[in-house]
């Protein structure tokens, strides 16, 4: 049977036909679906796009910022307003990788892959999604846990209020290959300061688990204080406290749980 | 950055030479640039076919049952290939030079022996379809134990991965379950060594992972003949490996190819021609079957993995007075080409040094992984990894500089190698002394005035007393010798001047011609030549 | 500290052509009326240079200039039978048969043009220009394409040769393994350096220094790619590559070039190269074969570099950096060794 | 079988073809316009031999669905050269002996023009990026590098 491509103008009929059919996915910038296609995925039968132009709209207008679903990495890096997240963006891919794959899809993009997840988390992001009802909005951290069963969802957009200060905002993705090499971890930092305090600290971790995961004990160690050595050796301490990593072909769980606090460590403490 | 170190070695060597020598553009470089040259797929056929195959889920399991029926009926199919549509459907590469039993099927029939094994091959009208097709194909599996370490293989007891060879290990010399290499008495030299340092060392398969992955096309041509398009890197291996699988005359095929993407031994193997003419021969059509980026990376061949074990005896002043080595090549679930590696591999010990005692057991051994094959350094690379590792261990040990130490120990002119011949036309030392240069390696002067080309041979000449081990059958009837091997050292001979042109008349058929297609390369390869 | 530099070394020599011989390759020369030459083989070219390697050595062998040689491979029709390209055999036994087929259709050329110049061959010579003129009387010249044309319209020769190369196949003694494996064999030595991260076993190629013994650079240029691109995967091989992460378990393997590490543009270092030509007494003009030993001792030089920065001693390949971090780790911490 | 029309600019030229539900543009360029350039590696976005510019962007011809350039402009290696003249990068390619299997070349140059339409004058380190995407075998990246760094030098002399 062959595949069939459905194009819609709404997100409605978009969302409407993705629910309705098993074998439908959403093509957003083609890096995971269109993979799929190639490999001989039967299980893909129905494609569906959507052209709403909301889908690729970048809002920095406000207190929030909201990146449509359709956003490429390289529209981020040309974008000045976004200049906290051109380190994540640039992490992804080489420059025609960039050039097509969405915000939206690396959502649902599993290990070694999905580092712009990782700083959306550290974002503490929401994800619209396009039900059969309407759109709704979803926690990061919600949508991720029940990621296996989102195949169907059409997501519109993902949104997070604007850095105050874009130095609290800190990422690295460890990579053995340069400059363009999957992840053996990503780590992501949102470290709002008051004072001399950090409140609000965010810790966000890719290949540590399944899916993006928030490493809270880390979090825990940062919260209130100053970010000193010794705050920082604390933090880094508690980096693997929560985490789940996995065998891989680019590294083990072993080593992931071994390297995970001297990366925080570095990023904490700005050194190469 | 390159430099050419011209001052080296002059009186050896005529420069006064027109074209030899000059950094002229390549002649495939504007086809390169201009995205012209010629690779196998970039030929369009009318009403081109797609070949897919069914791949074991196993690594070691029984085929109870496969049916296609399924398969046979979806959408686009043309044809499903079974095992016993493969006219031979048994063969060994190297059966081409006489050397090996036929171990390895087209398709498997009644067994698989790695996961990823080639089952069912399905021509349909599209990659898709051959794709749906596939997922009706259904398998029943009885999993066999499975046996992925090559020490484990031998143990008694293990899991036969191969029938043909059921003790795990390729046979040599007809008896043999390894190729040994024995020079000098190992076992008393380590026994009167200042050191002595085991080690083990271990590299695991790699992939070649060429650019452009393996694939060709076969397509009905005029006068019945086909023609083929293809990505290998051995163009007569693949037409006569052809010839024999498919039980036809090796002048039924026109194969072109000649422009490949990156082989590095990958594409040694006639890994997709076989099937593809078949499935062109069957379906009247012409047939790709390109393999998937997955497919080449798991299921083409990779450089074995090897485990080898090295036994050095040291002097104080540095000299390595015995090696002792036993190497274990992953071969896979067939043989392919390395049983070929372990006597390339004995035949390299003790790398390029002169030992005077030196011992190999080189065994080629059969696990439930992807056949291994031929890469870039074949039968070497690993062995030299273990041997420089070892050799800067030993440099350590005795306190001595490591380059100053390959210095002394390393062959030349005039000495015997560990294979019974002399070693000519050396040139390691200078190698050492030049990157020791470039690298600003200090190097005493002694070892800089040291040279390739003085104070070899004499006592460094002699065939050590070889002590007979007791299960050693009679002794070999005298080695032949090549042609250079007779030449004097110092002279250079060209080339032979070329045979006189055939008789105009038809060939007469040779004697002992094989019962299949192909023109064997060669008959003696492996047998005693006495 | 947690950053280590440590430099190793290697040296290593590589058998030219397939183990124990008997591995012919053949060649065909033939001219055209224009005095342009077709050389026909059935060898493959994989990215290695072999159609221009062949055609250098049949243009100096023909006394021709490059530009007048046209090597096609590989046909199965019309290229004669070569064993393929492996084993380092292609400049060395290719390059060979090239040689003797250049060689006779040299003689027929030879002779053409002494029929006529209404001399001797043996008094004429080539200017590599595409002119046969009398020795020492260089205004008594003809030009090939005439020669060429002489010869197909006049004389009714056919300016052709064939070529065969074969190293006569050896024997193996089951026992001692006496046996003659090769006629020639290439050399080198590396000097890798390196730096390594004690807290993450992470290795960063610093540079090399290299030297390859390779009989004749036949053209520096085709060599350079080969010593570079071959350098690059000896430390890929050291460091990167392998199709089972956990061998021997055949767990994890990897399905795409995420997967699978190679260094990328971003990790690759200096590369400095000294070429070195003891010629072969039978390569062509004294040629070896570079295209494979160039890996190999990139490998053992990275990790006794890697044992010269940190003190540790990784025997498994590929050297990851979670075979370092165990191995730093089991003695206790980095033990940098006496920098050199 | 049900075929998309399907309608773009293919080097400059207006082409109309119809495909086949899922298909990619490079089988689309390959088999159904004849243009070999683009070559195929892996299927999965991770070699860059298939690398196109699609409206002056890189992208990978195998990750998009073909019916995705309707109306667009689809640039390919075969379309670089200034009628029998070699491009900047190709000539640089060939100078600086950048290719060695040749399979890898379209792609970079590809990759490589993307990066000095838009920045004549790259610094090394961009061009790492710049063809970062792109997997090469043979040369160990150092030629490539060095021709495209020659390729934009010699844009500026020419300025």
């Amino acid at each position: 049977m062959p595949v069939t491509v459905k194009t819609f103008t709404s997100t409605n009929e978009a969302a409407a036909a993705l629910s309705s059919d098993r074998s439908a996915r959403y093509l957003g910038g083609g890096t995971l679906v269109m993979r799929a296609l190639n490999e001989g995925d039967i299980s893909i039968s129905t494609v569906v796009r959507a052209s709403d132009h909301a889908l690729t709209r970048i809002d920095t207008g406000g207190s929030r910022i909201t990146l449509g679903a359709g956003v490429t990495y390289a529209r981020i890096l040309a974008d000045r307003d976004l200049g906290f997240l051109h380190a994540p963006a640039r992490s992804i891919g080489g420059p025609a990788v960039r050039n097509m794959g969405t915000v939206g899809g690396n959502l649902f993009a599993p290990n070694p892959y999905g580092d712009f997840t990782v700083a959306m988390l550290a974002l503490d992001a929401v994800v619209s999604v396009q039900g059969g009802l309407g759109s709704r909005e979803v926690p990061i951290e919600e949508f991720l846990q029940s990621r296996d069963r989102q195949a169907g969802t059409l997501v519109l957009a993902i949104s997070f209020a604007k850095p105050g200060n874009a130095e609290a905002f800190r990422y690295r993705k460890i990579a053995r290959i340069k400059p363009k090499g999957g992840a053996v971890i990503t780590l992501a930092a949102y470290l709002p300061v008051n004072g001399s305090r950090i409140v609000g600290a965010r810790v966000a971790l890719g290949s540590m688990a399944p899916t993006p995961i928030r490493a809270r004990a880390a979090e825990r160690a940062l919260e209130g204080r100053s970010l000193d050595a010794s705050t920082i050796d604390a933090a880094a301490a508690a980096a693997v406290e929560g985490t789940s990593p996995s065998d891989s072909a680019i590294a083990s769980a072993w080593y992931r749980r071994e390297i995970v606090s001297v990366h925080l460590k570095r990023l904490l403490s700005g050194q190469e | 950055m390159l430099e050419l170190r011209k001052d080296l070695f002059a009186d050896e060597r005529d420069d006064n030479l027109k074209e030899i020598g000059k950094g002229t553009q390549r002649q495939d470089m504007l086809g390169h640039v201009t995205g012209t040259s010629p690779y196998f797929d970039d030929h369009k056929l009318q009403g081109m076919l797609h070949l897919k195959v069914v791949r074991s889920e196993h690594s070691h399991a029984r085929l109870r049952r496969v049916d296609t029926s399924e398969a046979e009926r979806s959408q686009g199919v043309r044809r499903i290939i079974r095992g016993s549509d493969v006219p031979h459907n048994l063969n060994t590469l190297l059966s081409l030079i006489n050397f090996g039993k036929d171990d390895e099927p087209s398709l498997a029939v009644d067994k698989v022996r790695y996961k990823g094994e080639p089952i069912v091959a399905i021509v349909a009208d599209s990659p898709r379809e051959a794709f749906e097709a596939i997922a009706k194909v259904k398998i029943d599996y009885e999993p066999l134990p499975a046996v992925f370490d090559v020490e484990d293989a031998l143990k008694p007891g293990a899991p036969v991965v191969n029938e043909v060879y059921p003790k795990n290990t390729f046979t040599y010399h007809e008896t043999y379950d390894r190729q040994q290499l024995r020079f000098g008495d190992v076992d008393r030299a380590l026994a009167s060594a200042d050191h002595v340092l085991e080690q083990r060392y271990q590299m695991s398969p790699i992939e070649h992972a060429p650019t452009e992955t393996n694939g060709s096309i076969a397509a009905p041509d005029t006068n019945g003949r086909y023609i083929v398009y293809t990505s290998t890197q051995a163009l007569f291996f693949s037409v006569d490996t052809c010839a024999k699988i498919l039980d036809v005359p090796s002048n039924t095929f026109h194969f072109i190819g000649g422009t490949v993407g990156g082989g590095f031994g990958g594409k040694v193997d006639t890994l997709t021609e076989p099937l593809c003419i078949l499935g062109a021969m069957l379906t009247g059509r012409p047939v790709r079957y390109v393999f998937g980026r997955e497919e080449e990376m798991q299921y083409g061949p990779p450089r074995g993995a090897e485990r080898i074990y090295i036994k050095d005896g040291v002097m104080r002043d540095g000299r390595v007075v015995a090696r002792k080595v036993r190497a274990y090549f992953d071969s896979g679930a067939y043989t392919r080409l390395s049983s070929y590696a372990a006597v390339k591999c004995a035949a390299h010990l003790p790398g390029p040094y002169t030992i005077p005692n030196v011992y190999g057991d080189i065994y080629c051994v059969f696990t439930n992984r992807t056949p291994a094959t031929a890469m870039r350094g074949f039968g070497v690379t690993a062995m030299d990894f273990a041997i420089e590792c070892q050799m800067d261990k030993l440099a350590h040990l005795v306190g001595m500089d490591p380059m100053e130490f390959r210095i002394l120990n390393s062959y030349r002119d005039g000495d015997m190698k560990a294979h019974r011949r002399e070693a000519k036309n050396t040139a390691l030392i200078e190698c050492v002394q030049v990157a020791a240069e470039k690298a600003k390696w200090p190097l005493r002067d002694e070892f800089k005035r040291m040279s390739s080309r003085k104070d070899g041979g004499g006592i460094r000449a002699a065939v050590t007393l070889t002590p007979r081990e007791t299960h050693a059958p009679p002794a070999a009837a005298l080695q032949q010798r090549t042609t250079y091997d007779r030449a004097p050292a110092a002279t250079r001979e060209p080339p032979p001047p070329p045979s006189p042109p055939p008789p105009s008349s038809p060939p007469t058929p040779r004697p002992n011609a094989p019962a299949h297609g192909a023109a064997r390369f060669s008959s003696v390869f492996g047998t005693r030549r006495r | 500290m947690t950053r280590h530099r440590g430099r190793g070394i290697a040296a290593v020599n590589y058998p030219i052509g397939m183990n124990l011989g008997g591995d012919p390759s053949q060649a065909l020369v033939h001219s055209n009326p224009s005095g342009k030459f077709t050389v026909a083989l059935s060898s493959i070219d994989l990215g290695q240079g072999m159609k221009s390697v062949t055609r250098q050595i049949c243009a100096e062998t023909l006394g021709v200039p490059v530009e007048d040689v046209y090597v096609d491979t590989a046909d199965s029709d019309t290229g004669p039978h070569c064993m393929g390209s492996f084993a380092s055999r292609g400049t060395h036994r290719v390059g060979n048969a090239v040689m003797a087929a250049a060689r006779e259709a040299r003689g027929v050329m030879m002779e053409a043009a002494a029929e006529e110049l209404e001399v001797n061959a043996a008094d004429l010579e080539t200017d590599g220009r595409g002119n046969i003129h009398v020795k020492g009387a260089p205004h008594r010249s003809i030009s090939t394409k005439d020669v060429a044309i002489a010869a197909q319209f006049k004389q009714g020769k056919t300016i052709s040769g064939r070529g065969i190369f074969l190293v006569p196949l050896s024997d193996v003694d089951p026992e001692t393994g006496e046996m003659s494996p090769a006629t020639c064999y290439a050399h080198a030595c590396m000097v890798a350096e390196v730096e390594v991260d004690d807290e993450t076993g992470e290795v960063d190629m610093v540079r090399m220094d290299s030297a390859y013994e390779l009989g004749r650079a036949l053209n520096p240029r085709l060599v350079e790619q080969q010593l570079v691109g071959g350098a690059w995967m000896g430390v890929s091989h050291a460091l990167y590559e392998t199709t089972e992460p956990h061998y021997p378990d055949p767990v994890h393997g990897p399905r795409d070039f995420v997967e699978y590490l190679m260094p990328g543009p971003g990790d690759i270092c200096p590369h400095d190269i000294a070429v070195l030509e003891r010629p072969a007494p039978d390569g062509p003009f004294g040629a070896k074969g570079p295209g494979e030993m160039c890996a190999n001792p990139v490998l053992p030089a990275v990790a006794n570099a890697i044992f010269n920065a940190v003190g540790v001693r990784i025997d498994d390949l590929p050297i990851t950096p979670e075979k370092v971090l165990r191995a730093i780790r089991a003695q206790g911490g980095a033990r940098p060794q006496a920098r050199r | 079988m049900a075929k998309t029309p399907l309608q773009f600019r293919h080097n400059g030229r207006e082409v109309a073809i119809f495909v086949d539900g899922g298909t990619n543009l490079l089988v689309a360029l390959r088999e159904l316009i004849g243009d070999m350039t683009p070559k195929f590696g892996c299927g999965q976005g991770g070699c860059g031999t298939c690398s196109v510019l699609i409206d002056g962007e890189l992208h990978l011809s195998c990750l998009t669905l073909a019916e995705t350039v309707t109306g667009r402009s689809v640039e390919t290696l075969d379309g670089i050269k200034d009628g029998p003249n070699l491009h900047p990068l190709q000539r640089a390619f060939a100078d600086n002996f950048a290719a060695q299997c040749g399979y890898c070349t379209p792609g970079m140059l590809m990759a490589a023009k993307a990066l000095l339409d838009r920045n004549p004058s790259p610094s090394r380190d961009e061009v790492v990026e710049a063809i970062s995407g792109n997997i090469c075998r043979c040369t160990g990246y150092e030629p490539i590098i060095n021709a495209v760094l020659a390729a934009a030098s010699g844009g500026r002399a020419r300025a």
